[in-house]
């Protein structure tokens, strides 16, 4: 019922506020003044039993038993206090402990059943789990961890972003289109007239032509290099726009030329 | 497995105190990429323990924002200090990687600018005719800032409105070579008359004699 | 109604697309310096629009990863993408600037996500069976918090207890691509027959069973 001193490993157990501690339960019994520590050191009742077993080369069998049961009601009842959850576990372990002990004093009846089914098989299992486990969280924490051991970049993106435009396509305008019609079908006294788009278009690019011009001659509105069917279009177009009076187009009485003027550079 | 084997942490690297001028750039540069604010000399000097002096650390900082001249990425002094930010020439592609949605004309734009397309030159009254409702200048506006139609002359009647046609740029971007590849308003009226909605109809439609 | 085909909706005029090698190293270069977290290949091929292959972008993030090779900062590969981040040896000093250390955790917390990543998906039943002792509230929420560990779904058993994992993010932090880059689970020495087979003990040890 004692803590003994460890003269051949001289190494301490664990640190406790940076002092070493050089004592180990080594008969599993914790003096009050040592539970702290004790709580500190192990995770509880399996790593203890690991502990014991690793470090001293014990026995799961010849734990004794009675002397350890006081032991432990001992503790718990210490820590029943504030670690109530924890005594429970310390004790559920006992008594593990003491029903594997017992099995093992019965006496073997020898059928293969029961050979099969060694009462130390579970815990040992549990053991050698918990174990790996506990290795396993050693290892993971030793690999480099963001923000611990590197940090990470993120330079700041100065500008706003760039205002984005929406973007249309033919069916958005066709749509528009045809909802202005459905509109005008609707209101018959609205009549949209039918022409081809390309003269539409070839309106739009003679006054274009025209622009920031006084005249033109009526010839240099036709390129050279157009088809037959863009002269003829090019020529509709002048004559649409003169009806919508959007231009002028006059003959020199003296030279016969004939010249196109947009109205409002008059 | 003892107890006090549980004790190790990832062993860091000793901080040695003897740096080369490299050294001492290399970890300038990544405090200052990590750093959530900008840094004030004040605060780099922490880097070294006060051991370098503000004059040091200037040209240091000097040297970091001229090898970095070169990347999408510049070293600045603002107010508070200094940081890292992305230059302007790279920030069209970084926000490929967050897409906004993209945004909508209204009804009334989309409308104007097919009145202008099909019906080129146009003027405000002449949209407003076939819209039946009045056009704002804000919807004129925008389209003539965006580069999509432009004034192409006047109209001989009083007031001499302006004429509105479309532009090159408008047909650029909506992929097209010219006018006449938008679809035909005859097809359309054709679809409309023959009871509107279904599309599937063939081409061969009644006259549309009525208009 | 397809007339003819649709084109294609228009593309930002904004960004001019024959790039060159540099420039291309210099804008994959500030989307990772920038990115808020890593980037995958996927993710990176935005922007360039997709026209550069996975084969060219690897290629280039390789000489990239070169470039910085004698830097305090060096480009990774994690299981979310690629990213920047310092080098292990410029950390001490860049502690130097903020007050608070990055959180240093406790066995139980590492035990509890020991298991949740070797065995997931695990109930909190589980994590406690494992370590014989109760797993607090605490633990679990100081990894969920941290974003590293996640309920994945319930358990089909009476209470219908959660299953948790552990998430991208936890790889992401340990510089990891995938969980079976965490470190092997070691075999351990059995333990019934330990007076005959461990090694690492003295003989005289035997002494104990006489309690």
């Amino acid at each position: 019922m004692n803590l003994v001193i460890e003269a051949v490993e001289p190494q301490p157990v664990a640190k406790i506020c940076g002092e070493p501690l050089l004592e180990i339960p080594q008969d599993l019994y914790i003096p009050p003044d040592a539970l702290e520590v004790f709580l500190d050191t192990f995770q509880g009742p399996l790593d203890l039993l690991l502990y014991l077993i690793r470090k001293h080369n014990l026995n799961i069998l010849d734990i004794p038993m009675a002397e350890l049961t006081q032991q432990y009601m001992t503790y718990v009842e210490m820590m029943r206090v504030d670690q109530l959850e924890l005594a429970a576990e310390y004790l559920l372990m006992t008594a593990l402990l003491i029903e594997i002990k017992s099995r093992m004093l019965l006496p073997n009846p020898k059928t293969a059943v029961e050979e099969e089914h060694d009462p130390r098989a579970e815990l040992v299992r549990r053991l050698l789990e918990y174990e790996q486990m506990k290795t396993a969280a050693l290892r993971l924490n030793q690999l480099p961890q963001a923000e611990r051991d590197f940090s990470i970049i993120q330079v700041r993106i100065e500008q706003k972003r760039t205002e984005q435009l929406p973007h249309i396509n033919m069916d958005d305008l066709r749509n528009a289109w045809a909802a202005i019609l459905t509109r005008a079908k609707v209101n018959r006294h609205h009549h949209i007239k039918r022409e081809t788009l390309s003269v539409r278009a070839y309106m739009s690019q003679v006054l274009r032509d025209l622009r920031g011009l006084e005249q033109v001659e009526f010839y240099d509105l036709f390129s050279p290099l157009a088809t037959v069917a863009e002269v003829v279009v090019t020529f509709l177009a002048i004559l649409e726009l003169a009806k919508e009076l959007l231009l002028e187009i006059s003959q020199s009485p003296d030279s016969g030329m004939i010249y196109v003027r947009s109205i409002n550079a008059a | 497995m003892s107890v006090r084997s549980m004790q190790p942490e990832y062993s860091q690297p000793e901080v040695q105190d003897s740096l080369n001028p490299a050294k001492t750039r290399q970890i300038l540069e990544a405090a200052l990429l990590t750093a959530q604010e900008p840094l004030p000399v004040s605060e780099l000097r922490k880097l070294f323990n006060d051991e370098l002096s503000a004059a040091v650390l200037a040209n240091l900082l000097e040297e970091v924002r001229e090898q970095w001249r070169d990347s999408g990425i510049e070293l600045v002094t603002v107010a508070s200090g200094w940081r890292f930010q992305t230059k302007a020439e790279v920030q069209p592609y970084l926000e490929r990687l967050t897409p906004q949605k993209a945004p909508r004309y209204s009804r009334a734009i989309l409308e104007t600018l097919a009145i202008i397309a099909y019906r080129q030159p146009v003027t405000r009254g002449d949209i407003e005719e076939i819209r039946g409702v009045g056009v704002s200048s804000a919807i004129l506006k925008t389209l003539l800032a965006r580069g999509w139609i432009e004034a192409v002359g006047h109209r001989n009647v009083p007031g001499k409105p302006e004429l509105f046609a479309t532009t090159t740029h408008f047909l650029d971007d909506l992929n097209l070579r010219s006018i006449e590849e938008l679809p035909p308003l005859e097809e359309m009226k054709s679809l409309l008359e023959s009871g509107g909605e279904n599309e599937h109809l063939p081409l061969e439609q009644p006259e549309e004699s009525g208009h």
